[in-house]
């Protein structure tokens, strides 16, 4: 199937097309919503459902070969969450809060992003590896450790300069400072680590694997069977709260817009190529490249807030949620699994000029 | 029924400001509050909608006159400029003012 | 099977039995409540199943034939609102506001009651066309747009004999009224059309249409088998609210009581035949009555306390709510039922007159 | 910390009203204000069970005296007689009377 | 527009206290008021984490100056030893002294 | 199979995983929550689900064994409920009115212990009498009654000899005592009767009587396909709020701790046996003895603090919640499955004293 073709067959399913409904209804101003209980809900389930699907396969086909996926993703998300900066920083001209808080946001993971990917693979029937689930948990609070770390040095590194110029006896401020961001830094490892995302990923996982097939059985119909229906949920204010951010486009602006969809694109094209290599299967090194392609629009704001309180969140939420998303389920996502498959054909049959030809 | 004159301090900000608040009353020796989610609507534009992080919350704290001055003080300094938030100082009465 | 009989066997279906629960919980005081989120949450969730429902017929069964239907159905529903407002006005007694809220309230559509229409049917083993949900869509500001219309009409008239009686040089106050009531009716239009109930039942029409029967089989266990589950749920906090009311039965009085049960009666029972005639099969003409049979209690209000804030919302609310809509589910539409059978009989083999007697 | 002088006025009324609440502080050029969802008991009964249309709600609105009395009129004249309302106002003292 | 002097009493307490309040604002033939959940912090401990009857309420009634030392005694008589409970009374202005 | 083994394998059930994940997640004060509406509901849900069931197995076995069991439990709980609080006076030194609350509190039925006893029978592949949802409903408020009744019995005559001590002419202030016991009684014995406990609790055994499987159909996804996913989803929940009350434990004292594991073992082991002894079936006698063994840990506080406000909650509610109905779910019930298989077995075949060694 062709890139194109698979594109609109994707923007078809009731997932993107609930998605897009949502942003309709807020771009017509509807008093559309779904309930707050229900929407802080549906991302709760959603974890539990990817982490227990997960644990299960991790118990079907064993997890000795995670180790090695899994440090590679985290190297490539703290390579890419320095790159973003770089970026950033130097042709986008952002200052130094928002420059780190875009890179750390782009470099963490989108745990919906993931849901939609991995029914994506489910409509296309194929399947993937369920330690995937693990490197996501492990992958979310990675890059804004490394964002936070690189902040509060960049801040002290910047006290203890002025400091120097005016006196020069007097140290104890940049001291102060540095205390100031251990004592940020642990305080958002913790936040991190105790997250709602997080503890509810690994524990499914961990359930999962207890668990297996056989114990899942009476709670499958909850957490397996009903999983599309509730994402499609979701979708509807997903896509509402992205409508309602579109106005925000032009303070974002053009650099901005192009970074959030050129920088997912070589993001995930790189995790699709490097997971092949490592050996995941098709559905696995298309989740892999996801990923990495994917901006972090829930956890972001909640860690970023604290830990850079001067980087503007209308930002990072406006592009991770507004652009990149929209753009990864409805277009990265069919590319990166056209990728897939030819990366995978090659490995098989050397197959990749032909390819294109003749499929 | 007699009534003693104390302060109540109203704090209006975003969700992920609360923290912060909470952090300072603790550092001045307060640990009587009370909260609550809210919308509104301000300079920094309409809040919440959207995700349950964009929204207000109000904290609300009744404390003694003496207090008063260095925690609106720290608020403002370290607060006014990065976060939405507004705050404002009322006069009540109270019975107990032991619990203050 | 007989009237008696039918209403009976209804009467003791879980969805008209969670419904009489809920009248009682009310009426014993107790404090059993459905979470606001979750009853907020349970609408939308029906209409958006519906409309899925509607979609997927539509595209199964074209709609071609829709546009007749639909016309005569915003026919009948501009008459049938007039009606109410000269039975209530005239021999009602009720003063402008009220008369016209109350007779939009009743030429409105309520997509409860039409949730509980697809539900009767489907337990009844007959089907119904997928453009009725359209209808239903369509139906919903018809009726508060014309007695919004009217309403602002007739106060601008009043607004002005007074002037004219006072002074005769300044009518500018006059242009005012009239340009009031164009930016009201401007509001309304916009407010109806962009109400979540509309656009959610509008937009899983269209969605139904392209997704089909194929897409829709990963959300099938949602949208399509929890339907009645959920029904029942939300029926017994509609049973609670009512119940609820019920103590404000002696403010409606007598004569909107009989309204209330008469009216519906009459434009259920016409619904049936005229679209009999028209051609839709025994279970749409059901629906189609009911659609003329139903009063609005959940859109109603939200529309009405705007635009003609002087009438009394205990009055519309009420009488919808606690009489039409129990009388509606409970006993019209069982009758409707016979109804719709007899007339689609006739048609087949006019066995009118036989019918009653040896069946 | 210098505090300034204002005015907090509060309005408790039916969610459908807030709407008009806020086109009323619009046409005063009034854009700062927070809302909340609250029950009640009054002269037209028992507000919050039931639909969520039938809960009320709360409009807190920081404002200087100047603009006050014109507001409190409008909403009393266009108000009053047609909807659920409270309203009363309270003074307080800011740290950025700018703000208002 | 005129405004008249009346008084705000606003009890913070236990949700399921809330039927005591209530039932003495009765005794006191007060009907008007208005509640709204909230979560605090006090003597007590954090309130607002797990199940619902442990939350909070802020109950606010308008009344005249004459009905409130009663109330006030009452409450503090009644209730100050077995719940957790906070209150407080406010100066405000109303434009209806009629209503309460 | 032997008790540890049981245990065991009733510790890797997803109830029992979830219930410890939650306290986990509580520990490491994750702010991973349940929001309040989804915690509000399932409740409600869980307890119509049961309610709908028992109504069904009532319809198809018959409740004329009913009676003799229901009033057998409660005279025992009656029984149970003096039991403790002379255990908890006398020996644990506690003031009048913890006694009482404490006793009344065990006294009392755990709606949420119940729906776990239904889903482990429902593993182990045991069925059960359906009367026994009836019972849960009539013992909800028995203790309470009688512990509120006692408390103000022991209050009045507390004032009473106070009186006598002082003045001999004035008794009306005793008077207004015993009036004011008699209000509060008859408020408390109304709140109890129509708390949504009971009136969902009732109102669905009876709906489920009246529908019976085939009308039970439509709804059966819903309420008995998604049951055991929902109580995993409520388990977490639980267990975030046990966990939260874990650091409460010390206020709740040593004696406290081992009453709240020995009681509901004394008391559920009796159940079992005189279950057995009425004619209930394995799986009936387990969740008869359930029923005796669990301690109220969600109505308990709504009436206690109105009825007994002098009592701590945080006695009750830590060492119900946090102690017993963590052992009664996860170590009390396979406990119990083996007496009643003992007891069952014996009754058969006399072989009560070969079971442990041979099975
Ligand atoms: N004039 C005002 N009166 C009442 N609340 C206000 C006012 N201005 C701002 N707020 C509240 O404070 C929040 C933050 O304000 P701002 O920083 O101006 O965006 C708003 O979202 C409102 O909830
Ligand atoms: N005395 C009062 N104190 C506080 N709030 C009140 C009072 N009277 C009315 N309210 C609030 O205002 C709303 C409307 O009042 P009413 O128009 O009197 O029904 C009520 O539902 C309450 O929320
Ligand atoms: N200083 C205070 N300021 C505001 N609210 C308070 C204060 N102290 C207590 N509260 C509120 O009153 C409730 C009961 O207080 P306490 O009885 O001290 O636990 C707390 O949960 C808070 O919601
Ligand atoms: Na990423
Ligand atoms: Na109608
Ligand atoms: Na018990």
């Amino acid at each position: 199937m062709e890139v194109l073709q698979l594109i609109q067959s994707n923007l078809l399913t009731p997932i993107i097309l609930f998605f897009l409904f949502g942003i309709i209804a807020a771009r017509i101003k509807s008093d559309l919503k779904i309930p707050e209980a229900i929407s802080e809900f549906l991302p709760i389930y959603l974890l539990a459902a990817i982490g227990l699907h997960g644990g299960i396969e991790m118990r079907n086909a064993g997890f000795e070969n995670m180790l090695i996926p899994m440090l590679v993703a985290i190297g490539i998300s703290l390579l890419f969450t320095l790159n973003h900066y770089q970026i950033l920083r130097r042709l986008g001209k952002f200052n130094l809060f928002d420059s780190y808080a875009l890179a750390s946001t782009y470099g963490a993971v989108g745990a919906v992003t993931f849901s939609v990917g991995l029914s994506f693979l489910k409509n296309q029937g194929v399947t993937s590896e369920g330690y995937l689930a693990a490197i996501l948990a492990v992958l979310e609070p990675i890059s804004f450790i490394m964002a936070i770390f690189l902040t509060n040095m960049a801040v002290a590194k910047q006290i203890r300069a002025k400091k120097q110029s005016f006196t020069n006896d007097d140290v104890s401020d940049i001291e102060i400072g540095i205390q100031e961001t251990k004592t940020k830094l642990s305080q958002v490892l913790h936040e991190s680590i105790t997250g709602k995302a997080i503890v509810i990923l690994l524990g499914c996982i961990v359930i999962g694997y207890i668990i297996g097939e056989e114990g899942f059985s009476s709670i499958k119909i909850v957490f397996d069977e009903m999983f599309t229906g509730a994402i499609v949920i979701f979708m509807i204010e997903m896509g509402i709260i992205a409508g309602q951010r579109l106005g925000d486009l032009k303070k974002v602006g053009a650099f901005l817009i192009a970074f959030a969809i050129i920088m997912p694109t070589f993001n995930g094209i790189i995790g699709v190529l490097v997971a092949t290599t490592m050996g995941l299967s098709l559905g696995g090194a298309v989740l892999f490249g996801l990923l990495l392609a994917s901006a972090s629009f829930i956890a972001a704001p909640a860690i970023l807030r604290h830990a850079i309180p001067e980087a503007k969140p209308s930002l990072y939420i406006t592009s991770a949620l507004g652009i990149t998303f929209p753009y990864n389920i409805i277009i990265l996502l069919p590319i990166m699994f056209i990728v897939s498959s030819i990366a995978h054909d090659v490995e098989g049959s050397i197959d990749l000029f032909n390819y294109i030809t003749w499929n | 029924m007699k009534l003693y004159k104390v302060k109540l301090l109203t704090v209006t900000c975003e969700i992920l400001a609360q923290k912060n608040i909470i952090q300072i009353l603790k550092k001045h020796n307060i640990t009587g509050y009370t909260t609550y989610e809210v919308e509104g609507n301000g300079a920094r534009g309409l809040r919440g909608q959207g995700f349950k992080n964009e929204k207000n919350v109000k904290v609300e704290v009744i404390m003694r006159e003496d207090k008063l001055s260095d925690i609106v003080e720290e608020i403002s300094r370290t607060m006014f400029a990065n976060f939405a938030l507004v705050l404002y100082v009322n006069d009540i009465s109270v019975v107990r003012t032991e619990k203050f």
